[in-house]
């Protein structure tokens, strides 16, 4: 199983701040992930937007990065506080 | 010294603090972050982080910070959670022997935590919700750092 | 809002103070200069200024700064008099909507007050007493914003 | 009688900080004034340094301005707070 979160505005798109999921046996990548989460959730590109970075175990990795079970992964659009 | 809190915090006495502990510096400059407080738009501000990313990131444009400006020592503060008008969202203290340093460093710290820190903020009226990424003007301001010599 | 004082202040406090009455502002910079503590020197600083010369210039740098950065307000404090290491000498703090305004505002007020301000500072170590002048470097501070477009 | 102040490093070399004086009567501007008051102080030139400005009753003034009996002169070395 993998821990997956949607962080700011995806969290609206996915509906949840957070899941976990069994990852199917085709998903051994980020890109292949995004387009998996992507139609999986109806997001409509949302996942697959360029912006949108992708964390795996706290630390942003660059497409197609692999990913496992076991892993969390962090889906981040463009971040800012302050 | 970096502090992510879910609960309020009083800037002036985290002045206060700061100022006591960094004893016999020259300058010290603070900057503090509040939710505006719209004319009879009640609104709440949200922010998200990601720990420890958002801590380890803050942490590592410190120690940038730290190289590129002769200071004697940093501390920020930031808010996650729910956030009222008039609260404070995010607090910069900077103490230096020279006052340009520290205006300089406070200045490029907040720059960095409003572009690259690891936050995500929903602002909520009674307009609805709406997620807020940083603007155009923002990156700009950041990429000031980029552009100088070091 | 301008204080020139011959008793200690304390500047977290009148941040504090500060930032209830410009309730609303989403900036708050505050900047404070404190006496230097040397190591094993004990000493002293006396700051004479001439009222009201000294309030009238400083008005007029304050009025200067809302009319050229989108201010909300500004407090300048001052003291006067004989301060011992670790007090503070001067706290400005600038109120604005915008983050870089106030940054800029109160970096324009500081360089006003180390070198245009009608006030003579002396210095009283073991090693005897001087009078201290703006130095070069606080000269060419102050010139920056000559240089700029408004 | 003109009251006469004299701030910052001016009061060491005057010996204080304020006097109250008589202007004589062929001391009418503050050309003449620096003039007087610097060999009457013995401050060897302190007095008529063109760093050192006057101001006259709180405004300052470019030499020569008039002065007279009445008014408050100081004597200002460069300035600077902070």
């Amino acid at each position: 199983m993998a821990r997956l979160l949607y962080f700011g505005r995806l969290s609206d798109v996915t509906g949840h701040a957070e899941e976990t999921r069994d990852l199917p046996s085709d998903v051994a990548d980020t890109a292949a992930l995004r387009r998996w989460l992507d139609a999986d959730h109806a997001a409509d590109g949302a996942l697959l937007e360029a912006s949108v970075r992708l964390a795996v175990n706290s630390e942003i990795v660059m497409d197609p990065a692999p990913v496992s079970n076991g892993d969390e992964i962090a889906f981040m659009p463009p971040v800012g506080g302050g | 010294m970096i502090d992510i809190t879910e609960t309020p915090f009083d800037h002036a006495e985290a002045l206060a603090e700061f100022t006591r502990r960094v004893g016999g510096a020259g300058a010290v400059v603070s900057f503090t972050g509040l939710v505006r407080g719209e004319d009879g738009v009640v609104s709440t501000l949200h922010l998200q982080a990601y720990s420890p990313m958002t801590e380890r990131g803050i942490e590592a444009a410190v120690k940038t910070a730290k190289a590129r400006w002769p200071l004697i020592d940093a501390h920020v503060i930031h808010r996650i959670g729910d956030m009222a008008p008039g609260e404070p969202i995010v607090f910069v203290a900077i103490a230096s022997a020279h006052r340009r340093a520290a205006f300089e460093a406070a200045d490029y710290l907040m720059d960095y935590l409003k572009t690259d820190a690891v936050f995500w903020k929903k602002e909520v009226s009674s307009a609805g919700a709406a997620w807020i990424e940083p603007r155009a003007e923002d990156y700009q301001d950041r990429a000031r750092w980029d552009a100088q010599g070091g």
